[in-house]
């Protein structure tokens, strides 16, 4: 009973963050739309070819904008010994990474769920794309802060290399990219691609935790 | 009895021992091996191109074989704390590297003349890409650490996660429909791939694992070297 | 709550998430990432012409015209249905009939595709060129596709 | 209470501390005294299994530490050199969660109480950011109170203190001894305190 008390209190202490902060969230999709202008302007209006690429570009922002608030995840907490004095208080770092994951997917993914229909609109997407584009990302962006969760701990480990965490989350969501833009085959079941991203979502929920549990301790150890 | 795939000083014995015979075999085979894929016949289909084949199918498997040592050796470090791992993942990871990239470009070879293109994006060329990936990060993570420990732990945790890439690589023709040709030879079923061209393939094979072998010998000796201090 | 205990159940959640993946996953692979699709397929699917789609299958025997140099027209089947191909440019060694390719193009109409790129497709047989000739030469040679 | 055996550290290959002996009793002050640099915090850290130690046992109240962390945890309140708040967030937000993660039974009044004899309660809703580096400590070893624990952990506690706050802190510590506490401190200082039992490091 304790232990969900002490849970609560730490999404209650994220939610509080996340309204302290929130001039860094709305940089990022600030950051978002004005690479989707840069986009547009350096293809030309061509509708036609918007219209295609739209979909590959909107994603691929998305994973870009995402990567900003890369450094934002672990390092505060780090720094000033919170993560330590929270895992006194009867927390293991496994639960505190994945309760990290959660209030990342809550208060740093979520908010760019409302943005996607106003970007869809530049490249005027058809709306059943928009709908998958939205349904995907829900799913999509889970696997992303998993990602953002092991690279920034990894983070935590180097104090001169940044394009390493960055790296890494490009490379693990090449698959998120692969099935989520797969989903406007006109003729692919649109089922089986949704089981498969959860599917990919599940994995990296497992194993993230004990994996940037284990950076966070091997940081702690050399700080 | 195994003891040297684990203790430094018990390898470094045991590799001592076995050099110089390992050199001799090591020729034989690569002689011989030539020499059965020169003799070999031409393919009904592909005629003279098949005999890419002879490169391209052992390095790709020995990176795959590269990528799962270091997996179970992360393993055992990680789980025993034994140094020897870390010695092994840094000084094998290079070695699958550059066999990732000769099975990419071998293939590429091949592709060209019999698929007509260098690459397409299917599934097992685009995971074999990663894999290449996934070894020049890990070669960067060897440099990217000020602390040792930090260094060999994190490389570890990242071969632990790049290991997932190995069965999608394996499994990715059988799944997913692909330009790439499923597997001619697996235990199930007796091989899709005559005999006369299923004996150089396995020499060629043989040669390669051994001077993949005597690469990875003189490399981790080196790295016991350069580590004499914390060991 | 102890912190073995607290392990413990992250454990046993890990193991319970990986293993669903593993089953989604196992389930899923084979109708959604698809480097091309088969002639019934697309026919079934009744996708709108000017899409770019790519089609696998077998080079249907005796369906190869060279209309002029580099400019060809054959029919691709999986033995149910078939589809007309018109290609201009240089076809691959392995192009051959009877043999498996997959073209990448856009449909102009149901049973009509203009390839823009030809690849041959390789199965994973493996066989001496003199040994074909002595399965020809005592019928044992089996070939599907015809 | 806390009984130390045997206990070694080393950073690459550096022996910091070897083969130390230590036992605190109930109702003690220790101060762990030595020279910057002399690995007072890392023996912290391996007392509270932040660092692994290489040999040697902890045992608190009879029992071993590492088999029963977050028992050990549960009774001590570990104050850092530096600030442990949350500098985005309010006085109160902190307090708010530090009280909870240590499931504290102290009332709001009695916490508004604490604050005025820190001299804190103006800032209550004030971010922590705009707080002075004294006020941020005395912030931070309010947790000692908050907490309710019984063993206290502290590294240097004695920065950024002015004399006033050092006379309250010492104050406290004897208070908590009276009440069957455990202290251990590590300061390079000469504090004025009674029976304080030194380790020279």
């Amino acid at each position: 009973m304790t232990l969900i008390k002490k849970i609560l209190l730490f999404l209650k202490r994220e939610s509080k963050l996340f309204y302290s902060n929130i001039v860094d969230l709305f940089s990022n999709i600030l950051f978002f739309f004005l690479s989707i202008f840069v986009f547009v302007f350096s293809l030309g209006a061509d509708q036609e070819l918007l219209r295609t690429i739209g979909l590959g570009i909107i994603w691929s922002l998305l994973l870009l904008s995402s990567t900003l608030s890369l450094r934002k995840f672990y390092e505060d907490d780090f720094n000033n010994g919170v993560l330590t004095i929270i895992h006194m208080g009867g927390i293991s770092y496994e639960l505190i990474v994945f309760l990290k994951i959660l209030s990342h997917f809550f208060f740093v993914q979520m908010p760019f769920l409302a943005s996607i229909p106003i970007a869809s609109l530049f490249f005027d997407l058809p709306v059943n794309e928009v709908y998958n584009l939205i349904f995907t990302f829900i799913i999509g962006s889970l696997i992303l802060s998993c990602l953002s969760s092991i690279s920034a701990s990894m983070n935590l480990l180097n104090k001169t290399n940044f394009a390493i965490g960055s790296i890494v989350v490009l490379l693990f969501s090449i698959p998120v990219i692969i099935f989520s833009v797969g989903i406007n085959n006109p003729d692919i079941n649109v089922n089986s691609l949704i089981n498969l991203l959860i599917g990919i979502a599940l994995i990296f929920l497992g194993i993230s935790p004990w994996s940037s549990a284990a950076f966070i301790k091997l940081a702690l150890r050399n700080k | 009895m195994f003891n040297f795939l684990i203790n430094p000083n018990k390898f470094n014995k045991f590799a001592d021992v076995i050099f110089k015979p390992l050199i001799v075999i090591t020729s034989l085979t690569i002689i011989v091996g030539l020499l059965l894929v020169y003799l070999s016949p031409l393919d009904y289909q592909q005629g003279l191109t098949v005999k890419i084949m002879y490169i391209h199918v052992p390095s790709a498997w020995l990176a795959l074989l590269t990528y799962a040592i270091m997996t179970i050796y992360s393993v055992i470090g990680l789980a025993f704390k034994t140094p020897f791992s870390f010695i092994i993942n840094k000084a094998i990871a290079p070695i699958g590297a550059v066999f990732t990239i000769l099975c990419l470009l071998s293939g590429s070879m091949w592709g060209k003349p019999m698929w007509g293109t260098w690459w397409v994006w299917d599934a097992r060329l685009t995971s074999v890409a990663i894999l290449l990936v996934i070894y020049v990060i890990i070669i960067f993570l060897n440099y990217t650490f000020e602390s040792r420990e930090v260094r060999e732990k994190t490389i570890a945790i990242f071969i632990l996660i790049g290991s997932i890439n190995l069965p999608i690589i394996k499994f990715s023709v059988d799944w997913w429909n692909t330009l790439h040709q499923p597997a001619s030879i697996s235990k199930l079923s007796s091989p899709s791939i005559d005999i006369s061209m299923l004996q150089p393939l396995l020499v060629m094979t043989v040669a390669f694992s051994l001077v993949g072998l005597i690469i990875a010998i003189l490399r981790i000796k080196a790295e016991i070297l350069m580590r004499k201090n914390y060991l | 709550m102890s912190l073995r205990f607290q392990r413990l159940i992250l454990i046993l959640t890990t193991l319970v998430m990986l293993s669903a993946a593993l089953l989604l996953i196992l389930f899923n692979t084979k109708q959604n990432i698809v480097f091309f699709y088969t002639p019934t397929e697309l026919i079934e699917n009744k996708i709108t012409s000017g899409v770019k789609v790519r089609i696998g299958g077998y080079i249907k025997k005796s369906s190869i015209k060279k209309k002029s140099i580099n400019s060809y027209e054959f029919k691709i089947t999986d033995n149910k249905n078939e589809i007309l191909i018109f290609y201009n440019g240089i076809l691959p060694d392995l192009f051959r009939e009877g043999q498996g390719a997959v073209i990448e193009g856009s449909i102009n109409d149901q049973n009509t595709v203009n390839a823009s790129k030809v690849y041959a497709k390789h199965d994973e047989n493996y066989m001496p060129a003199s040994i074909k000739k002595e399965l020809e030469k005592n019928n044992q040679w089996k070939k599907e596709y015809k | 209470m806390l009984l130390i055996n045997n206990l070694s550290f080393s950073r690459n290959k550096n022996i910091i501390f070897e083969n130390l002996n230590l036992s605190l009793s109930n109702q003690s002050i220790t101060q762990i005294r030595g020279k910057n640099g002399s690995g007072k915090t890392t023996l912290l850290q391996v007392i509270l299994n932040i660092l692994e130690s290489e040999t040697g046992e902890i045992f608190w109240k009879g029992k071993n530490v590492k088999k029963n962390i977050f028992n050990f945890y549960n009774e001590t309140t570990f104050i850092m050199d530096h600030n442990t708040c949350t500098k985005k967030l309010s006085v109160m937000d902190n307090i708010n969660f530090w009280r909870g993660l240590s499931s504290s039974k102290l009332t709001n009044n009695q916490i508004l109480l604490l604050l005025e004899t820190f001299n804190l309660q103006k800032y209550q809703n004030t971010k922590t950011m705009y707080l002075s580096s004294g006020e941020i400590k005395k912030l931070e070893l309010l947790r000692l109170i908050l907490e309710q624990k019984k063993l206290w952990i502290l590294d240097e506690p004695y920065n950024h203190l002015d004399d006033l706050s050092i006379k309250i802190l010492n104050q406290t510590f004897i208070d908590h001894k009276k009440k069957d506490g455990v202290i251990l401190f590590t300061s390079h200082l000469n504090p004025n305190i009674d029976n304080l039992e030194v380790v020279n490091f």
